[in-house]
């Protein structure tokens, strides 16, 4: 095990990433203001996971979680591209982005 | 004898025949052909009848049996379709054409105006004969009762011919049901009858009646003899063909339909099939002594209850209905006492002069445009003399006078209910005696009423006129019937030449000798019909030519007892009150209750449900993500909490 | 000492991250996210992943954030016009998130080597056999172990690719490319023909002149005069229009 | 290092690598139909490749091929070809699907090949990844209609929240087991015999994540939205490859590295089977719009296929699979019709648009009469095999409850497929359709037949997915 995780204890990095991954769905579904935080949102979220991953590839001793992380970055960064660009798609036909405006079709 | 077998069987089906043709095609070739073709088939039957009666008789040999085709062979059940050529189904044959042509004749001209489709009215007619002619010539139980079956179908379509009548309609319906409840009570004594024997042959039945006289059969807690049970079972069906007493309602009320169907069907023919089935059955009946002072007792007071009902009916085709519900009274009354042969003998003679009455009754409703009540009637003796006659000849013979036709058979029964010597056969003595006077009293009461008197209703007797020779020609005919048939068909039904004439057609038990009995009666006993029906005339003339007031007098000082009878002794009502009313009340409430309650708004309210189910659902997406990642993320913490505190 | 260096870096990720979503300007907020980033750095070097502290900085920091913040500008969004303020339902939703947060630090805090833990994964770290970075161990095992999942990753960055050019790329119809070839093609048959009108039957049921076929107003690409009235409404007939 | 097992993901890699530079090189405009084309030829010889290959473990336990991941791989390579013929049919003269839009159904079925072929998580969160990215693009493909470009976002949005929390799940699993090789997590959890908390949370995450992708309910809120703002042939091929990639998933997972726990799990699953075939019933009823009607009809599809799942039993394991064979063929011809319903060169999607189909175009309203009677899984339609071996399975199983509510379901979602019936044969006739292309008829025809006709082949069907249940037990 990793002497600094071994000093910290995984708690604390578990409980982060925890928080990071509540806020990062708070941000989804709590905010009226626009879809370009709600994929940032997202990001925390990726983060937490890192976070997690990397503390357990600590732990164990172990480098699948790292390289996890690093495909999971790159994922992440494809996403992120992917969803600006529907985004930029969406905002040119709507011309908005607020987030209560992505309702025209329900029922 | 074989080509009387064959001429018997042509007998048989030739109505099917005329039924077929004119009902299938008579929408094509019109109300006249039909008319001709139905009549043509009924003369080449009542022709073909007469050859086979002849050919029986001289061959003596008696009975045949012609085999048509094998038609149900199930296990140890067979029924074949089969005639049975004994006397009683012979003479019953030829007595059922005759009327059948004579009323078909008849038809030509009373139906001449009818609005309906008449070919309708000649084909139910001939089916109504066929199904007659089937259950007369069954050679077991099965086809009786598919003529039992086809006769009060073809009764329901008559009755209800005039189907746009609501009260043809109730009536026609009301004839049905209540023959439904009695048939019930004979299919299952048919039922019984082959679970104890294992047949539904005649002979066969017959041939082991004896063996199983002694067999117990547990009902209702006690035992009974089988016979006497099965013998119950098909009396009671009887007694809902034949409208004695508590299933005779429907007959009066069967008035609605055409009269020559009332004369056909509810006077010569359907309404003596139960008379004819007990004669049929009499190996059977007879050994079952306590069924028949039961019937004795159901026959004499149907026969005194439906001449007092007869006695104030102001309906002129009602009153001779109950008439004919009395008169059957009296065959089941000889049933009862052994007298087979002097019921067959009533039920001939009955058929002729009670046809001819309800023909010469339509006559005057065919005189007074289609008027019925005798009370808007009277003085028509000069309009319509021939028809007058004919009511005159017809009620001699209902009353019992000498030498008509009544008085031959009536004498009979009343002679063998006091010669049986037993209490019910007193009982039936004088009930059939007082009957006597009451029908001399109501006939001439119906005839003053009509012919005699003043015209009460100056339009409809200036209206009046004779009816067409199509019409009187089978009157006269029948009347001719009325006269002599008694003194020409004594001796063979059941004088000296019975028993040859019979050739074992009527069993009677070693034991019973009423038949031989019958003229051992003290004279003032046998002419006592007689007696009594002048007595009744004369009664009659009292009240209605000599004091027409008294009527209205006794009527409003014995009002109740007057009530009682007008209102048919209440049985209407009665019935009412226990059978209808209760039903439609369970009906109703399972109507409202459980068809309307249960099973109708189930379905419903379950659709409700689904739809608001379904609107509930569609609701939930509101097209919003940030709902849609809500409910992602409340599934997710309902499953991980699931997890942490339920596993 | 360390962990209060962790803490410290705790802390601040988590407000940066309450930052990103609670920032009324979303350039604040991809601000915060950059922050929150460099963080979550920190405490990956802490957890011993020196590398992939690296690329988050460098990849998150400088490719994706970036990338935010180029949105938010490129779109040009009014934000003073947004809506303010959380959804109806945010009190319950906190509450569902409270509990979920809850449940995951209760499950964290018990958190201990399973007995029959499997050989760990190494890439030779820390092996006797020599000195191995992080980087470099990274690197021996995603070329070798998970060459699989590295090859599926370009392809997944392709995808990427392709979507955000197909998706945005737009050839404007009426830009004033040269196209050399399509210039030497052409032919007089192409632009040219020759009518014989008679006399006094002219071109004025034609508004004045003719259009010769295959010219430019036929072969143009639909849209590029603006939208046909009848045309881009119809297709959103029964789906684009709210009940 | 087996390569070859690969070699079919390899192929259809590469092939799409090829179309792309060919689709580039092509102009604009006349790229699609060849793109088009050579991509169903790489899919044909994909699956060839698909049903050749050996089984075994490759790329260091990163990818496993035995009979189970071959049924899935070509249910989903049937899938993408279906869609890309459907596409075929969709672009008309003046609004074109661009030449990406094969090659991102190639890289689609690519990624839903890794997933079914998974053995570790990782390589089921990259093949999930590959296939949802490419979706996501797919969905907004059609970039000048809103409808598209909002089903392209919700999808993405929800999709990357549902990927998010399965990454989570599985970092928690990789932190309590110590590898994410499915292989030794079951090991372990045999081995152990104590689950700990922090491995059940995760494993409730990924099932989290994957029924996102099944649509199951309540994770399935994105279905009807984006199945209706989709291009038709993309909604055809969401309906279908993917759903199938993710339904490999949950029962690999559940039954290889979780199946030792499935008393634990297995309640969870029958929960959302039901939810899931009871809202697919009943919200399906107000439609109006018929791809709206697929989406609720595919959810409560779902739901069904998972009382398979619900029964953990090799014999629910059979019916799953058969199911998703069955509701393949019903769906693919369902959409071929749908991509049929053009007027005037524009798609219309409302119900009520389907009246005097029978009349107008009989062929065609028998096949989505045909495909009807199968989703209500009357016989001998394909629809019936598949609902009678799941149901049988979970009454073996014990699940009454779970039976009972499928029953419900199945009689309440009977209404709306017979409306349908009811319109096209029934009601008072609109104006007839465009003629139908030829990729299209050719879809829903064979589609049809093939529901009809399931019957022969539910030998071969059924004993490949015995075998493939049986690879799945194996395993674990």
């Amino acid at each position: 095990m990793n002497s600094a995780i071994a000093q910290i204890g995984l708690g604390p990095f578990l409980t982060v990433s925890a928080a990071l991954l509540v806020l990062g769905v708070f941000g989804i579904f709590l905010n009226r203001k626009n879809i370009i935080i709600i994929m940032m949102s997202m990001e925390l979220i990726l983060l937490s996971a890192n976070l997690n991953f990397v503390a357990f590839s600590g732990a164990l001793g172990d480098l699948s979680g790292q390289v996890m992380v690093l495909f999971t970055l790159t994922i992440a960064a494809a996403e992120a591209a992917i969803g600006l660009a529907i985004l930029t798609v969406y905002f040119r036909n709507r011309g908005s982005i607020q987030v209560d405006d992505v309702a025209t079709m329900k029922g | 004898m074989q080509a009387a077998l064959i001429l018997f069987a042509i007998a048989v089906l030739a109505p099917l025949g005329g039924a077929a043709i004119a009902g299938l095609t008579g929408r094509r070739i019109g109300d006249g052909p039909a008319q001709a073709i139905t009549i043509l088939f009924m003369g080449v039957a009542t022709l073909c009848s007469y050859g086979a009666l002849l050919g029986g008789m001289t061959a003596g040999g008696m009975p045949g049996v012609v085999l048509l085709a094998h038609w149900v062979d199930a296990g140890s059940f067979h029924a074949n379709w089969a005639f049975r050529f004994d006397t009683l189904s012979v003479t019953m044959t030829a007595m059922v054409l005759t009327v059948s042509l004579l009323v078909h004749i008849y038809s030509l001209g009373y139906m001449a105006h009818d609005s309906m489709p008449r070919y309708r009215f000649f084909s139910y007619l001939s089916l109504f004969t066929f199904a007659m002619l089937m259950l007369v010539s069954s050679n077991d139980l099965i086809q009786l009762f598919f003529g039992w079956e086809g006769v009060g179908l073809a009764s329901y379509l008559l009755i209800g011919y005039w189907y746009n009548k609501p009260s043809a309609s109730a009536a026609a319906i009301k004839a049905f049901v209540v023959n439904r409840i009695a048939d019930l009570f004979f299919l299952v004594g048919i039922g019984l009858i082959f679970v104890t024997f294992g047949t539904v042959q005649y002979d066969d039945i017959f041939a082991m009646v004896p063996d199983q006289v002694n067999t117990g059969y547990q009902l209702f807690g006690s035992t009974h003899s089988i016979i006497e049970i099965i013998a119950t079972l098909l009396f009671i069906g009887a007694m809902g063909k034949s409208a004695q007493l508590f299933l005779h309602t429907w007959l009066p009320d069967a008035m609605e339909g055409p009269t020559p169907v009332s004369a056909l069907i509810h006077a010569a023919t359907m309404v003596t099939a139960g008379v004819f089935l007990m004669a049929r059955m009499s190996p059977l009946v007879e050994f079952a002594p306590d069924t028949r002072i039961f019937i004795v007792l159901i026959g004499a007071t149907t026969c005194f209850f439906a001449a007092t009902v007869g006695m104030v009916q102001p309906d002129i085709k009602r009153t001779i209905a109950y008439s004919t519900c009395s008169q059957l009274g009296y065959m089941f009354m000889a049933i009862g006492v052994g007298a087979y042969q002097a019921a067959a003998f009533h039920l001939t003679t009955h058929a002729f002069f009670k046809a001819l009455l309800f023909l010469g009754a339509g006559c005057v409703i065919h005189a007074v445009h289609d008027e019925q009540n005798m009370f808007r009637m009277g003085g028509l003796w000069k309009k319509i003399p021939v028809t007058y006659a004919m009511m005159w000849i017809g009620s001699l013979a209902l009353a019992g006078v000498f030498p008509f036709a009544g008085y031959w058979s009536k004498d009979a029964i009343l002679n063998a209910a006091w010669v049986s010597h037993s209490t019910a056969g007193t009982y039936g003595w004088v009930m059939g005696t007082v009957t006597a006077f009451i029908t001399a009293l109501y006939s001439w009461r119906l005839i003053f009423l009509v012919f005699h008197g003043q015209p009460r209703d100056a339009h409809l007797h200036e209206g009046a006129h004779e009816s067409p020779p199509v019409m009187l020609v089978p009157v006269v005919l029948l009347s001719l019937g009325a006269i002599v048939a008694g003194v020409v068909l004594a001796p063979f039904y059941i004088g000296g030449r019975q028993v040859a004439f019979w050739g074992g057609a009527i069993f009677n038990a070693p034991g019973n000798t009423v038949m031989a009995s019958l003229e051992d009666v003290p004279m003032l006993i046998g002419l006592m019909p007689s007696i009594v029906g002048l007595l009744g005339i004369g009664a009659a003339y009292v009240l209605y030519i000599a004091r027409p007031e008294l009527p209205a007098t006794l009527a409003s000082s014995f009002r109740p007892a007057y009530l009682f009878l007008l209102n048919k002794w209440y049985f209407d009502e009665l019935y009412d009150h226990i059978f209808v009313r209760p039903y439609r009340a369970i009906a109703r409430s399972l109507w409202k209750g459980v068809d309307e309650g249960v099973v109708e708004k189930v379905p419903v309210e379950l659709a409700r449900v689904t739809w608001g189910g379904a609107v509930a659902a569609t609701r939930t997406q509101t097209g919003s993500i940030a709902v849609y990642a809500l409910t992602m993320l409340v599934g997710l913490v309902v499953l991980v909490t699931t997890v942490v505190f339920f596993q | 000492m360390i962990q209060l260096v962790f803490y410290v870096f705790a802390t601040v990720l988590v407000a940066s991250a309450a930052m990103v979503i609670s920032a009324r300007n979303p350039v604040h907020s991809v601000l915060f996210l950059i922050l929150g980033f460099f963080n979550a750095a920190g405490l990956f070097l802490i957890a011993g992943a020196e590398f992939l502290a690296m690329i988050l900085v460098i990849v998150y920091v400088g490719a994706v954030a970036v990338l935010f913040l180029f949105v938010v500008m490129m779109l040009d969004i009014d934000f003073t016009k947004m809506r303010e303020g959380l959804q109806r339902y945010a009190p319950f939703g906190a509450a569902v998130g409270c509990v979920l947060f809850a449940e995951l630090v209760m499950a964290g805090l018990h958190w201990v080597t399973s007995p029959v833990t499997p050989a760990p994964i190494t890439g030779g770290l820390g092996e006797p056999g020599g000195p191995m970075t992080n980087t470099s161990a990274l690197g021996t095992l995603i070329y070798t172990h998970y060459i699989l999942l590295f090859q599926l990753c370009g392809l997944i960055l392709l995808v990427a690719m392709i979507g955000a050019i197909t998706l945005t790329l737009r050839e404007k119809p009426t830009g004033r490319r040269q196209i050399i070839g399509k210039q030497h093609d052409r032919m007089r048959a192409d632009t040219l023909e020759m009518l014989d009108l008679p006399l006094g039957n002219g071109t004025n049921a034609n508004g004045g002149f003719l259009r010769p076929p295959g010219s430019y107003y036929d072969t143009a690409v639909p849209g590029s005069y603006g939208i046909p009235p009848s045309d881009s409404r119809a297709s959103e007939n029964g789906e684009g229009v709210p009940k | 290092m087996n390569w070859i097992l690969g070699l079919p993901e390899l192929v259809l890699a590469v092939s799409a690598l090829v179309i792309l530079a060919a689709g580039v090189l092509q102009k604009k405009d006349e790229a699609f139909l060849p793109c088009a084309m050579l991509s169903i030829a790489a899919f044909v010889v994909t699956g060839f490749l698909v049903v050749r290959a050996p089984d075994g473990i490759a790329y260091n336990g990163m990818l496993v091929v035995d009979a189970f991941s071959r049924f899935i791989k070509v249910l989903a390579l049937i899938g993408g070809v279906a869609a890309i013929a459907l596409s075929i049919g969709y672009s008309d003269g003046r609004r074109q699907l661009p030449f990406e839009m094969p090659v991102l159904v190639l890289f689609s079925t690519l990624g839903a090949m890794v997933m079914a072929s998974s053995s570790n998580l990782m390589t089921l969160f990259v093949g999930l990844e590959l296939s949802s990215l490419s979706i996501y693009i797919l969905c907004a493909i059609e970039r000048d209609r809103l409808g598209a470009a909002e089903a392209g976002l919700k999808y993405f949005i929800l999709g990357s929240l549902a990927s998010g929390l399965l990454l989570y799940g599985m970092s928690l699993v990789y932190g309590y087991a110590g590898t994410m090789d499915y292989a030794p997590i079951a090991a372990e959890i045999n081995g152990t015999g104590v689950v700990p908390l922090g491995l059940m949370i995760g494993t409730v995450f990924i099932i989290v994540g994957l029924a996102f992708k099944l649509s199951a309910v309540p994770f399935h809120m994105w279905t009807p939205d984006v199945y209706q703002g989709a291009p038709t042939p993309v909604t055809a091929y969401m309906a279908g490859a993917p759903k199938f990639a993710a339904f490999a998933l949950i029962l690999r997972v559940m039954s290889g590295p979780f199946g030792a726990m499935s008393p634990r799990w297995q309640m969870l699953i029958e929960v959302i089977a039901a939810l899931s075939m009871l809202f697919g019933s009943f919200a399906a009823i107000p439609q109006h719009n018929i791809k709206r009607l697929m989406a609720y009809s595919s959810i409560g599809h779902m739901g069904y296929a998972m009382m398979g799942l619900a029964a953990a039993s090799p014999a629910g394991t059979t019916g799953t699979l058969v199911y998703l064979a069955a509701y393949l063929v019903m769906n693919a011809g369902t959409f071929g019709v749908i991509a049929a319903m053009r007027r005037r060169g524009h798609e219309v999607t409302g119900i009520s648009d389907l009246a005097g189909l029978g009349r107008n175009n009989p062929g065609l309203a028998l096949v989505l009469a045909i495909c009807m009677f199968s989703m209500i899984g009357v016989p001998p339609m394909a629809g019936f095999f598949g609902k009678f071996m799941v149901f049988a399975a979970a009454w073996n199983a014990g699940l009454y409850p779970l039976v009972a509510v499928g029953a419900v379901s199945a009689v309440v979602g009977a209404f709306y497929y017979l409306r349908v019936v009811k319109v096209i044969y029934f009601d008072p006739a609109a104006a007839p359709f465009d003629k139908t292309a030829p990729s299209v008829s050719f879809v829903s025809v064979a589609m049809g037949l093939a529901t009809v006709l399931f019957l022969i082949g539910l030998g071969p069907i059924s004993t490949a997915a015995q075998a493939a249940a049986q690879a799945l037990i194996g395993q674990g």
